[in-house]
């Protein structure tokens, strides 16, 4: 085998092991830091390297070499970079344990790059639970009231979610006697070749509790209930992390488990298809009413979260209904979570600026924040924007391309239903944006911020706009990512 | 015919100690239905013909998980408060029977691809060979192996006072 | 200025604006905030080399035989095997004119707010809104694909949004811009789906090939109806017209300039702009075209009798530029792209001038209730001559510019449909009667208020005398045929031909009658009753002597048939169906969102086993419909 | 009636449904986690009985169990832990009074 091309892995194990071996001997805890960083550029550049070589299965066809898992994984060493960036503040008031807490970032980083490549319903498992577990730890770094009570929830529903995600992989295992996607789906098709899918509920049933199973870590409605009081607890750079990472990773999971090994028949296809149709309708509307009547921002991009998680379903709904013919579903998946990772990151880096200061996370504490931080608020108000779907941000082109891929498989009803959920969302985005410029400042003291969250800032926003006003570049890549779905 | 009896002698263990696992007011004593109840899988294990699972099972299950849970109980003085229902006693009862029956009739009615050739044995070799080997499930045991170290680095960091 | 203009200058005319809201934005804003006139020339210099580059643009396009420019464009969002979208200009005739039109309003309004905004904490806040709004309203109408126009769309909305709710601690007006946010947006629904419904059966997006398909018969009946009714929806939204207009005379809450621009002549004519740029949809769909007619002819009227009964200036302005915006569509709906967009240029000055008057008025009197005024003919002559030029523009008095497009609007309602050119000719005595009822409450009788009321300083009058001079000649440009000629059809005559041949028909004089009467009406109830003898015996000599005598009809009318009949029960069942049903619908809507939601979060009780219990239920509820209905 | 795939699967369905039952009806944090213990178990049955009756002559089922026990004793180590530590700071482990975030 060739190990070359699970450096990138490798690279992110070792930087782990070594930042926590490094905290015993080093006083100065910012090498840990730039440590974590440095590894994350190595893992980076060298899954660059491997960008649109061949598709390759490796380690006994339990992991995917191909655009796909490499898409995911620079864009997961991407989300960790900025995490680690904006958790400085936070870590420097950590007395002890700051080795671990980079650690822990780096495994759950590492867990979710191996989600994303994962091809065999035991690498599946394995990789799933290394994030899971990572983020429990995450969740419950704080020690305090608030961060015990989200890690308790956090850990005791995942492991109900995890028990009714195994019981799925058991039943497509005894159906199939695989556990590789690809022999899956060749069995699949060999026992329902004659019969119709309806003769076996084991199937179906089995492919239900996957639904639930994933479901839970993107948190889509009805799955989701853990998400907005976990997210309230966790350390805020925690939740950053859980609401992009986790979430997009349970995405990168759907896509490929779904896709390679239920895409074929089709009668199969369009059933996993309705169902993400359904979850989404409910996941969008429930997320945007509910977004409204918090007065929490944290709490807020919670709700906020779920309605996107319902948005990108959008997506593998088109990716059911469609067949194998189009990749609009997968490819409009990739830019829109890339698009929802840098308006989440803009904003949560805003905000976690923004609390640290006012040590508050009500949103009637942001008004007036247009004159005490002007570039905070800007920038929130982009992220906002973005997440809105307003031009000129890349939110816009996201919800664009997702619905335009929807409309053209026969989902303008779904359509429908998330534009006007996206206008019950302005409401209450701009809502925080009008409080910020046009509110009265609660204090006259200006908000600091680091260098680091500067920069994050700086980077996101970049992003943001880049996407939105010239948007061919990622959908270029997107495409790419998503060729290998075709044939 | 020793099988069968063996089997539901076992079944019978499993499930009424694991209803006595959730239904016990004292906690240590449901602690000790669970450590039964693990036993009688590792039981099922064996008429499976799984006899190094069933010794993972007992091992692993018995001997780390169980005793952990009663340290844990014994830490957070559980048995004093019991182990009392919650509110949602009716609503639960009825999901968990209605999926149970999902359950039965998704498995009843669907043609298992059930093979006729006899079950591998002896399998401690046989999975050593394919757990450790490069044609087999190398991967896994790495990332189980990090999630370890993981679970162990957390685990410290949350029960050591700050 | 023979040269045809470059490609660059012409991408030049909106991104002026953009510089300069960038350069305020991020720079002068932040730096150098205690120098505050810094930003209104920075705007005023932008906005002025648009308005002439636009004029060079006029002369260019005269010169070239199409009438028309290509703008090379680039690609912009290329999605596989779906979307192809590029980013380039439509120039033709109806872009340059609503160039200049918009260009020119901006550039008076920016120049009257040196001296309407002066002192205000807020005025670089001010200018950043201003020129962004030009930049993307100067966007609207140059851009050649439907999904950018829709960018720029919204992009005017935020900036109206932002500029209605200016003066945020006041919650009026923040309720106000929260009311035009919402209901403006019901109507870009209406447009967003239209959009996505011609995307979908021609994949494309881009203007002039969906005229071209539109004119092919390619899009199926239902389809282009389907989407001609969507765009009127988007554009009903944007121009307020009936049932979407509510939000109109409220967002006056806004500084007045930014009801001139804003309000009056520029965004809210964008929703005529985007029906006459999508015509040829309209064109081919005859129900489509009849509803824009209707519906435009409906509001002209319905919005002109709330402007009789309002007592605040601004507001009475507000009603009458929706009722003026019904007679665009109306135009649209029974002439022609021509016609609309000619009542549109034409009302572009004569409003925006009566608004900078009314905020003149403002400025003297600190007040916009017109029973506090009076008299101001004597201390605001200038602020006096400008309005009263406006006011018998947009009463379609000959030969001033309302008269012209009035009358071309008139003339088709009578050939297409006799019920909309009676309505549309009471509105026209509608529209007088309010208008010098204004004329006569503020500037006629004796001054009423506390203030001591002073003339505005030159630098908000010459704007006004400015415009006041386009208010009579903007019309002037189609007594040739020239302006009807420009936008594809209309014969040609020479100026005195055109300018007094006109006055051969009988259709004018009838419009004249209704425009004549009407303020003749107002003299009798609004002046005859407070101003002396001598000065009405001056003015309306021998009208004088017929009313005077029956001076007791006039104060019947006032109280018991103005009052208690139309005030209070038919004007009053208007009002109400305007605040109660279609307010509360808005309202209703909002309402029921917030009480779902309050309910549906009791069930996150922070219970970790409820949630549980819901990914079970969740599991139970997928599996069994898919076994049901799989 | 001879011993078959179908019995084994019952037995799992039936404890799942029964740890289940435990999981959403306990007050007792340590409970619960027993519960999803004993959830896991069931689907160690299923998993290995598939593996037997499916697939005999491999051991994938097999395998996967030895990653769920795995991960299931990961699981209970960190749950444990977190329980402690909510207990040094609340004095109580029962989770319907661990609800300070909410709606």
């Amino acid at each position: 085998m060739n190990l070359e091309l699970f450096i990138p892995e490798l690279v992110l194990a070792g930087t782990a092991i070594a930042v926590i071996l490094l905290d015993l001997f080093v006083r100065h805890k910012g090498v840990l830091t730039a440590i974590s960083l440095i590894g994350i550029a190595v893992a980076a550049g060298f899954a660059i390297s491997l960008w649109n070589g061949s598709p390759q299965a490796i380690f006994n066809d339990m992991l995917a070499v191909d655009n796909f898992g490499i898409f995911f994984k620079l864009l997961f060493l991407f989300i960790a970079a900025m995490v680690i960036l904006v958790s400085i503040d936070y870590v420097n008031k950590l007395a002890r344990f700051q080795g671990e807490y980079h650690a822990l970032l780096l495994f759950a980083t590492l867990g979710m790059m191996l989600m994303a490549a994962a091809t065999d319903l035991i690498s599946v498992f394995v990789s799933l639970e290394l994030t899971a577990i990572s983020f429990y730890l995450l969740v419950g770094f704080l020690k305090d009231n608030r961060s015990t009570e989200s890690s308790l929830k956090y850990i005791l529903l995942g492991g109900v979610a995890s028990a009714v995600l195994l019981y799925g992989m058991a039943l497509t295992f005894g159906f199939t006697g695989e556990t590789q996607l690809a022999g899956i789906t060749r069995s699949i098709q060999e026992t329902t070749a004659s019969s119709s899918l309806l003769a076996s509920p084991g199937l179906v049933f089995g492919l239900v509790l996957l639904i639930a199973g994933f479901g839970f870590k993107i948190a889509a409605v009805p799955f989701h209930m853990w998400a907005p009081d976990v997210y309230e607890g966790a350390p805020t750079p925690v939740t950053l992390y859980l609401s992009v990472g986790s979430k997009v990773a349970g995405f990168a999971v759907i896509l490929r488990v779904f896709f390679s090994a239920f895409g074929l028949p089709e009668a199969l296809s369009i059933d996993w298809g309705m169902a993400f149709a359904v979850l989404s309708a409910v996941s969008i509307t429930l997320g945007n009413i509910l977004a409204i009547q918090q007065s929490n921002i944290k709490r807020m991009l919670a709700y906020s979260g779920i309605a996107h998680s319902g948005y990108i379903m959008i997506s593998l709904a088109t990716t059911g209904l469609s067949g194998s013919a189009e990749v609009i579903g997968q490819s409009s998946t990739l830019f829109y979570v890339v698009a929802f990772a840098l308006a989440d990151l803009a904003a949560f880096a805003a905000i976690i600026a923004i609390s640290n200061k006012a040590n508050s996370d009500l949103i009637k504490d942001y008004s007036g924040m247009g004159k005490r931080a002007p570039v905070l608020a800007l920038v929130l108000t982009l992220g906002l924007i973005s997440l809105t779907g307003l031009p000129p941000a890349a939110g816009f082109i996201a919800k664009f391309y997702i619905f335009s891929g929807a409309a053209a498989n026969g989902l303008l009803w779904l359509v429908i239903i998330a534009v006007l959920n996206s206008a019950i969302s302005a409401f209450y985005y701009l809502r925080v944006a009008k409080l910020m410029w046009l509110g009265k400042p609660s204090g006259e003291s200006g908000v600091p911020s680091s260098p680091a969250l500067r920069l994050v800032l700086a980077i996101t926003c970049i992003g943001i706009l880049l996407f939105g006003i010239a948007p061919s570049l990622l959908i270029k890549l997107a495409e790419m990512a998503a060729a290998m779905f075709a044939f | 015919m020793g099988l069968e009896i063996a089997f539901w002698l076992l079944a019978t263990t499993a499930v009424v100690s694991a209803i006595a696992v959730v239904r016990l007011r004292n906690i240590f004593r449901a602690a000790l239905c669970l450590i039964l109840c693990f036993l009688s899988i590792a039981g099922i294990f064996v008429t499976l013909s799984a006899d190094f699972l069933a010794a993972v099972q007992i091992l692993i299950n018995v001997g780390a998980i169980a005793i952990l849970i009663i340290l844990a109980i014994m830490l957070t003085r559980e048995v004093e408060r019991g182990s009392l229902p919650n509110k949602l006693q009716f609503p639960v009862i009825a999901a968990c029977t209605l999926f149970l029956g999902v359950a039965v009739f998704a498995i009843v009615r669907t043609p298992w691809q059930v093979s006729g050739l006899p079950p591998t044995e002896p399998t401690t070799a046989e999975l050593a060979n394919s757990l450790f080997t490069e044609g087999g499930f190398i991967l896994p045991v790495e990332i189980a192996a990090i999630l370890l170290l993981a679970t162990i680095i957390g685990a410290i960091v949350l029960m050591r006072e700050k | 200025m023979e040269a045809i203009i470059p490609n660059s200058l012409v991408w030049m005319i909106f991104l002026l604006p953009l510089i300069s809201f960038v350069l305020i934005a991020l720079f002068i804003k932040p730096f150098l905030n205690n120098s505050p006139r810094i930003s209104g020339y920075i705007t005023i210099s932008a906005v002025a080399g648009s308005l002439i580059l636009s004029l060079w643009l006029l002369t260019s396009l005269l010169n070239t035989p199409s009438h028309e420019l290509i703008i090379p464009d680039f690609n912009w969002l290329i999605i596989e095997g779906s979307i192809n979208i590029h980013l380039g200009l439509t120039i033709d005739m109806l872009t340059v004119i609503m160039c200049i039109v918009v260009t020119t309003v901006s550039l008076m309004v920016q120049i009257y707010s040196q001296g309407y905004m002066h002192g205000d904490p807020g005025y670089h806040r001010y200018y950043v809104y201003m020129s962004l709004f030009t930049t993307a309203m100067l966007g609207l109408v140059m851009v050649d694909n439907l999904l950018l126009m829709y960018v720029f769309w919204e992009l005017v909305g935020l900036c109206s949004y932002l500029l209605i709710g200016f003066w945020f601690h006041r919650p009026a007006a923040a309720r106000a811009a929260k009311k035009a946010f919402i209901v403006t947006r019901l109507g870009d629904f209406g447009f967003l789906a239209a959009i996505l419904v011609l995307f979908f059966s021609k994949g494309t997006l881009d203007v002039s090939q969906l005229h071209g398909y539109a004119v092919a018969g390619a899009i199926g009946s239902a389809t282009l109806t389907w989407a001609a009714i969507g765009i009127f929806l988007g554009a009903a939204g944007k121009s307020a017209q009936f049932p979407l207009h509510v939000w109109l005379p409220d967002a006056m809450e806004g500084p007045t300039p930014v009801s001139a621009l804003i309000h009056a002549a520029t965004m809210v004519a964008a929703g005529v702009f985007l029906v006459a740029r999508m015509f040829p949809l309209f064109e081919h769909s005859p129900e489509a075209l009849s509803i824009v007619a209707y519906i435009g002819g409906f509001t002209a009227i319905f919005a002109a009798t709330m402007g009789l009964v309002m007592n605040d200036i601004k507001r009475v302005l507000a009603y009458s530029t929706i009722s003026q915006l019904g007679y665009m569509m109306l135009g649209l709906g029974v002439g022609g792209v021509a016609i609309g967009i000619f009542h549109l240029f034409n009302h572009a000055f004569f409003k925006a001038l009566l608004f900078l008057g009314a905020g003149s008025v403002n400025h003297g009197t600190k007040t916009f209730d017109m029973r506090f005024m009076g008299g101001l003919r004597k201390v605001m002559p200038w602020t006096y001559a400008t309005f009263l030029i406006a006011s018998l523009s947009i009463a379609g008095i000959w030969p001033l510019a309302g008269f012209w497009s009035k009358d071309e609007i008139l003339a088709s309602a009578l050939s297409e449909n006799t019920l909309l050119f009676v309505l549309s000719m009471i509105t026209v005595f509608m529209t007088a009667f309010y208008m010098f009822r204004v004329v006569f409450m503020t500037f006629g009788g004796e001054y009423r208020g506390s203030e001591k009321p002073h003339e505005s300083p030159p630098v908000m009058v010459v704007p006004m005398v400015v415009l006041a001079v386009l208010a009579v000649v903007s019309g002037w440009f189609n007594a040739t045929g020239g302006f009807s000629h420009l936008l594809g059809h209309g014969e040609s005559h020479s100026f005195t031909e055109g300018f007094f041949g006109i006055l051969s028909h009988p259709l004018p004089w009838i419009s004249l009658a209704m425009a004549g009467s009407g303020i003749l009406l107002a003299y009798a109830m609004y002046s005859a009753k407070w101003i002396s003898p001598h000065r009405i015996a001056w003015f309306f000599r021998s009208l004088y002597v017929l009313f005077s005598k029956k001076y007791w009809m006039d104060e019947l009318y006032e109280d018991a048939i103005g009052q208690r009949l139309l005030s209070d029960r038919l004007f009053a069942g208007m009002k109400l169906l305007d605040s109660k049903v279609i307010d509360g619908a808005v309202n209703g809507v909002a309402d029921t969102v917030v009480d779902i939601g309050n309910s549906v979060r009791r069930a996150q009780s922070g219970q970790l086993q409820l949630y549980g219990l819901f990914i079970i239920l969740g599991v139970l509820a997928i599996v069994i419909s898919l076994l049901i209905w799989g | 009636m001879t011993l078959g795939l179908e019995h084994f699967l019952i037995l799992s369905s039936v404890l799942f449904a029964i740890g289940l039952y435990g999981a959403l009806s306990r007050r007792s944090a340590v409970v619960i986690l027993m519960s999803i213990e004993v959830m896991l178990g069931a689907v160690s049955i299923a998993m290995v009985a598939f593996s037997r009756y499916v697939v005999p002559a491999l051991l994938t089922g097999q395998v996967f169990t030895i990653f769920i026990i795995v991960v299931a004793a990961a699981e209970a180590t960190v749950g444990l832990a977190i329980i402690i530590a909510i207990y040094r700071r609340r004095e109580t482990i029962d989770v319907t009074k661990i609800d300070l975030m909410k709606w």
